[in-house]
């Protein structure tokens, strides 16, 4: 039950225990196996805490505007942190202006809000958890010079034509790449699987030799593989991900390096807790990004949803646990 | 001479006569399922019809309200304008070109105009022209705008930060949002030019019928090249709302924008078929799929139940449009 | 078609005001029109006549501004002309009621009958629509020809089939042209309706107006026009000034029976 | 008696006259646009008609191919199915949920079929019966059906691992795709069904004039909850090889899909106001939009100037069908 | 109505095969049937006349079951029907050839006339249409009908305002029924293309079917028909034996100088 909003509303001096917050969500797709953990690791969090919390996604992942939507119905209600992952930089402004305007704290995760507008709508944001695309594809290109030494040609297949992150990776990956690769193509597969597969199969057709995929996301990356199974050139073509700890294990993937939505869920959950409950945040948390190698990618597997390895928690501490 | 009508009736049975009408409750079916929605709505959750949510829904309504006019006009010559969204997209990032070039707000407007306008133009020239079906050639335009906004941006989103676009976006009279009320304008304006003028008369009759319209001496090509231009202009006014609501112009297209137009004019009680319908019923369908939306989100229902209520909700409200004729 | 020429100046005729000369038309292996030549005259009614599928629709269609002649001349008011589409036939000074009638089904009777001729308030982009003067004025053009009148605020839809050719024929007489075709404007009416329609026809040709009329109904013909063309099978085979000729000779040219 | 027609022709002659009428090229264009864009790729990139390409191509496009028969059937209608990829991602869910469940091939796929079949029965319904708008009760049911998959799978996709279905999905005689097989089977028998069945003229005559084929007796309504079937069941069927390509059941609706299966559909000559068209236009519409997204990448065409050349591409080719009566 | 029942005991009728009673019927707030009450014999042709939007053709929509009517029971070789689909009436015995013809513009001519008549090979789920045998069907049916005889495997919408009347009154026609309704079957037709329908109308009355038709045309009327019913503003007012009355006592019927 809404336990918190029929007292005076957001003042967060009084010293209260993390489940009394009240914590409004908006995330971003709902299609999407990366959202889903998100909402586990916020789910996982709140049980332990025992905050109260509403969760709120896009319809899809270009639904800019619908998702401002949701945002400022949410800020229309009484909540006393907000936890917001946008589509892209700026589409959340308005509700963020919104929210700050009552003094609420904001927490950002995963796609960072830019700063000169959060600064033009008055806002500050309390913090941002998240990964660095840029530097998950760059961690991608390094690996990728190690499996093939000689180099060669190279696709790269990202999201929606003209989506963030999906443009972040890419840019990290071909900032990374060793010079005796060459990206010859780059293609748009709407993160679809059966989309990346089509055109996998037609950029194998148009470059036999391809020394490997680079892909934007775990979900296209088993489609790519299999038409590189298909095309038999498993071994000569590499497919490389952001994202896809199970197709590494399970062999299609040859590396990737993982993100952990759960843990930017649960640590962004935790955020807002605090927040909330008036506590001051750092700046800016990265959550941890790991590099899956057929090596390692067991344990990973077992690990999941968290990270293999110890990480930093900053608002564990905060929250005294 | 005899009269097979009635004779004049009271006041009160020529209300009751026109209750009977089927085609009375197509026009008004939006009105009652927005009336019905809002009553639930507000029944499970008092909050709905709080005026914070009132602002929020009408901030919300702004862009699908405009879309949703322009579309009417194309609808109701029997066509339909599938690049809307992408026009709209186009037109948003030659806006955000022409804000961070330093262009100045108004003539960053005429831009944003311009380029639906560009879209709307050739849509309606392919159409009425080339005589190719309007299906294909708003598809192709849907393609085309879409990969001419990702070319000029380069993929990227263009953010635009100017207060007065954002107090635009932000500000209104109390409860109600200036884009609302352009929106509302817009609207009106519409209604007067559909009905009160012979171009509205003309877009009627090309729709419902282009070789009895034609026979008649409309020039139906030209009608056809307006529609499609006022829906382009408008796609055009709409980019600058939402880039004014977003804070930046997005380069990927919005696709939920397009079906909703379309789903709002329907709703509206405007036959796809051309030649019958209003303003008034697609204005009201577009805030009924923006109240939906809305509520069930303040009722909290979740995300995976969403696109399901969203679906039976729409085929409920269109049940009421079920007596047309 | 010459053989007529002698015949016509016999009487006092109108000066001609439109003159097809060897109009042909294909529809793929259809040919629809072979070679027609006809004139109507000024003041007079001419009547079409022939059998179904003959080409008497297509002919109006091509004068109408509907079709497009692939070969021959069609001359209106003196001058030569190509009409590309309706509108042009329209301004040219050709009101026309279609076979099919033309007319928007879902608009109501008074906008179909002010379609492109709207009485409008205003100007430049203040221009609005008179729509209570419309309204009254189709009401009384309307009641002129009809015996059940329809309210002219209902749709077309609605209407019977008389009612809807009885709108046509008002839209075609209702505004002042040089020519009225009339293609087959009698075929659904009633009696009381007919008697009407007739007197109207008789009331054009003597504001002047020219009227071209197409029937199948001989005693018609005969009782109104003053000259009559005869199709077959695509080609016009033959003219008469009524006065000089027969139901009989007209139904033997008709069949082919009579053959020139 | 005399005839208008002309005498019997000479088999010259006779091609030649059917040459010239324009519905021979509405029928035939989405075949000349096919052939002209293989000319152009080939000349463009000799690799374009490589065996392995072909291959390429025809595995990739019996899903739209399959998609696109349902979509015609309904358009023949004068109808249209926006369901018809929501319907698929249904049924693709439903099968992924039958195959872990242990339920065995041949079971999962009839689960697959009815629940594209339950889909299209309630369309059907509420169109034929409830006498709603096609237009609203697809976009509902889009909506609905993508809804219930995200619900039933979770939001999370299913792996299928299954050796048959695999060989099915990669399999084929010589470069002829096993998939592409069954796709074209399914043409073959809709051809059959709509020009050789009385039910296939009873859809004609439903789409080019619901009153007069009332008046004659036609059972309109049933006609049209028949065509809704029929697309759900392809819906189901595509499903079926959707899962056998990519190894596993993705809850992610697919719009792209949907657009491209009604542009198939109007490419291949078929009207959107219904009553006239074929199977076989609508069939190489879909191979000819497969073909140019095949040929676009082969040839390296960036991302960002894709969607622009399609756009260009789809014009130019319903430009072929521009003398439509 | 009930004055007429002595007439038609003064001669030898066939038996009564449809009966409509009390049938009225409203769109909105027009009241386009009022009470109407008639007869139809087997073997008998009977004329339905009145003005334009009397309400003839919403009759005979409620006899074919277009409409429903919403009050008044219809009764057809001796019971009572409620038909609410054509089909039901089709299958009953009942074809009709309505005034807007209800034909399929983008079907052939051949397709048409096979409208849910469909001659078929095979059984169950390999029911397949014998083309050819329809189209050769449709080729004769047509051929005795029309003088222009169209290609029946063009379009309907490639027909002229004739041509597509005779495709209807083949259809009607060409399947044994009991009852044949036509509604102004002649209207659009040519003196030849008209005779021959008469002749078929007269036919089919030999045969022993009944036959309803409506015409504006007396002469026609009373050269063909039995019985005669006369409808003025939705009210049937009056019914006569066609050799016991005259075209002037019709006429006066029609207008209401007449008053019963
Ligand atoms: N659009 C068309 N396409 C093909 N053939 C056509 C077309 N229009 C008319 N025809 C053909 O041209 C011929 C003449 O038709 P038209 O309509 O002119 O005849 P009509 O003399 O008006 O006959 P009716 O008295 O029946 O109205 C007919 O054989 C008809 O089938
Ligand atoms: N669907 C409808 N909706 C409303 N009014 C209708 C409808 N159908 C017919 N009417 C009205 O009912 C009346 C009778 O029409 P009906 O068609 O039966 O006349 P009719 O006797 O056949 O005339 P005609 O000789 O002109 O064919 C007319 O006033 C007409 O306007
Ligand atoms: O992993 C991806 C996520 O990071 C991005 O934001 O959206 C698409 C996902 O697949
Ligand atoms: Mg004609
Ligand atoms: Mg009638």
């Amino acid at each position: 039950a809404c336990g918190s909003s029929d007292d005076s509303g957001s003042d967060s001096g009084d010293s209260k225990d993390a489940g009394d917050t009240n914590i409004g969500i908006v995330i971003k797709g709902l299609d999407n196996p990366f959202f889903q953990h998100m909402e586990d690791g916020i789910n996982a969090e709140q049980k332990e805490s025992g905050a109260d919390i509403e969760i709120q996604a896009a319809a899809s992942i270009t639904d800019t505007s619908g998702q401002a939507d949701k945002l400022t119905n949410l800020a229309n209600q009484e909540f006393d942190c907000y936890l917001v992952n946008p589509i892209s930089g700026t589409n959340l402004i308005q509700g963020i202006a919104q929210i700050a305007a009552k003094g609420t704290p904001i927490v950002n995760i995963d796609n960072p809000v830019e700063a000169k507008a959060a600064d033009a709508a008055g806002a500050e944001i309390a913090t941002y958890i998240g990964t660095d695309n840029v530097a998950a594809g760059k961690m991608v290109a390094d690996q990728l010079a190690k499996l093939d030494s000689d180099g060669g040609d190279v696709a790269t297949v990202g999201g929606i034509a003209g989506d963030v992150t999906s443009a972040q990776r890419i840019d990290g990956f071909k900032e990374g790449l060793a010079d005796s690769f060459e990206v010859v193509q780059e293609v748009a597969a709407n993160w679809d699987r059966q989309e990346a597969q089509t055109q996998a199969e037609t950029i194998l057709q148009a470059n036999p030799d391809l020394a490997a995929f680079f892909v934007a996301n775990d979900d296209m990356a088993m489609g790519v593989a299999r038409a590189v199974a298909a095309a038999d050139k498993k071994g000569k073509t590499l497919v490389v991900s952001v994202d896809g700890i199970d197709g590494v294990a399970s062999g299609d993937i040859d590396a990737a390096v993982a993100q952990y939505p759960f843990v930017v869920g649960k640590m962004g959950l935790q955020a807002c807790e605090a927040a909330a409950l008036g506590e001051e945040l750092p700046e800016k948390v990265d959550t941890p990004i790991a590099l899956i190698t057929p090596d390692n990618a067991k344990e990973a597997q077992d690990a999941f949803p968290e990270p293999p390895n110890e990480y930093d928690n900053p608002f564990a501490d905060l929250l005294g646990r | 001479m005899t009269t097979t009508t009635a004779p004049p009736a009271s006041r009160g049975t020529a209300v009751a006569e026109r209750l009977r009408q089927p085609s009375f409750w197509v026009e008004w079916a939006s009105v009652l399922g927005l009336v019905v929605l809002v009553a639930i709505f507000t029944v499970l959750d008092p909050r709905f019809l709080s005026s914070g949510n009132i602002k929020t829904m009408l901030l919300a309504s702004a862009i699908l309200t405009i879309l949703a006019v322009g579309q009417s006009f194309v609808i109701l010559t029997a066509g339909i304008d599938l690049s809307i969204a992408s026009t709209m997209t186009l037109a948003a990032v030659a806006f955000g070109m022409a804000m961070t070039s330093g262009k100045g707000l108004f003539l960053s407007c005429i831009v944003a105009v311009l380029a639906g306008a560009a879209v709307g133009l050739v849509n309606g020239f392919l159409i009425a022209k080339g005589g190719i079906t309007d299906f294909i050639v708003t598809l192709g335009a849907l393609s085309a705008a879409s990969g001419l906004a990702l070319i000029l941006s380069d993929g990227r989103p263009i953010t635009v930060i100017s207060a007065p676009l954002f107090k635009l976006s932000a500000g209104g009279f109390g409860m109600i949002p200036y884009t609302f009320l352009i929106a509302l304008g817009v609207a009106v304006l519409a209604h007067l030019v559909l009905f009160s003028t012979p171009f509205g008369t003309h877009v009627l009759a090309t729709g419902g019928s282009v070789d009895a319209a034609q026979a008649t001496g409309v020039r139906t090509a030209r009608i056809k090249m307006a529609v499609y231009l006022i829906s382009g202009v408008l796609a055009g006014l709409a980019a600058i709302l939402l880039v004014a609501r977003v804070g930046s112009a997005e380069p990927a297209a919005n696709t939920t924008f397009l079906l909703n137009s379309v789903a709002a004019v329907v709703l509206g009680g405007v036959s796809l078929f051309g030649g019958k319908g209003s303003i008034k019923g697609p204005v009201f369908g577009a805030l009924l799929l923006t109240a939906l939306t809305n509520g069930l989100t303040l009722l909290g229902v979740s995300q995976f139940y969403q696109p399901l209520a969203v679906g039976i909700v729409v085929v409920g409200a269109a049940f009421l449009t079920r007596f047309e004729t | 078609m010459t053989t007529t020429s002698t015949e016509q100046q016999a009487r006092p005729m109108g000066d001609v005001l439109l003159e097809a000369q060897g109009v042909s038309l294909s529809f793929g292996s259809v040919r629809a029109l072979a070679d027609v030549s006809v004139q109507v005259r000024a003041g007079e009614i001419t009547a079409l006549v022939g059998d179904n599928g003959a080409g008497k629709s297509t002919l109006v269609r091509c004068i109408a501004g509907v079709h497009t002649a692939d070969e021959g001349t069609i001359r209106f008011d003196g001058e030569v002309v190509a009409f590309h589409a309706p509108d042009q036939a329209r301004n040219a000074g050709i009101e026309t009621v279609h076979q099919n009638l033309a007319l928007v089904e879902d608009l109501t009777v008074w906008q179909n009958l002010y379609l492109n001729r709207e009485v409008t308030g205003g100007f430049g982009p203040f221009t609005y629509l008179k729509k209570r003067a419309m309204r009254s004025g189709a009401q009384e053009m309307v009641s002129k020809l009809a015996v059940n009148v329809p309210a002219v605020t209902s749709t077309v839809r609605r209407l019977s089939g008389g009612q809807r050719q009885a709108v046509a024929i008002c839209r075609a007489a209702g505004f002042s042209s040089k020519l009225v075709i009339m293609d087959e404007p009698t075929a659904a009416l009633g009696v009381q309706e007919t008697a009407r329609v007739e007197e109207l026809i008789l009331r054009l040709r003597h504001e002047g107006h020219a009227v071209l009329l197409i029937s199948h109904n001989f005693d018609q013909v005969m009782r109104l026009s003053d000259q009559v063309w005869v199709m077959r099978a695509g080609r016009c085979v033959a003219g008469r000034r009524t006065v000089e000729t027969s139901g009989e000779e007209i139904v033997g040219l008709i069949t082919g029976a009579i053959s020139q």
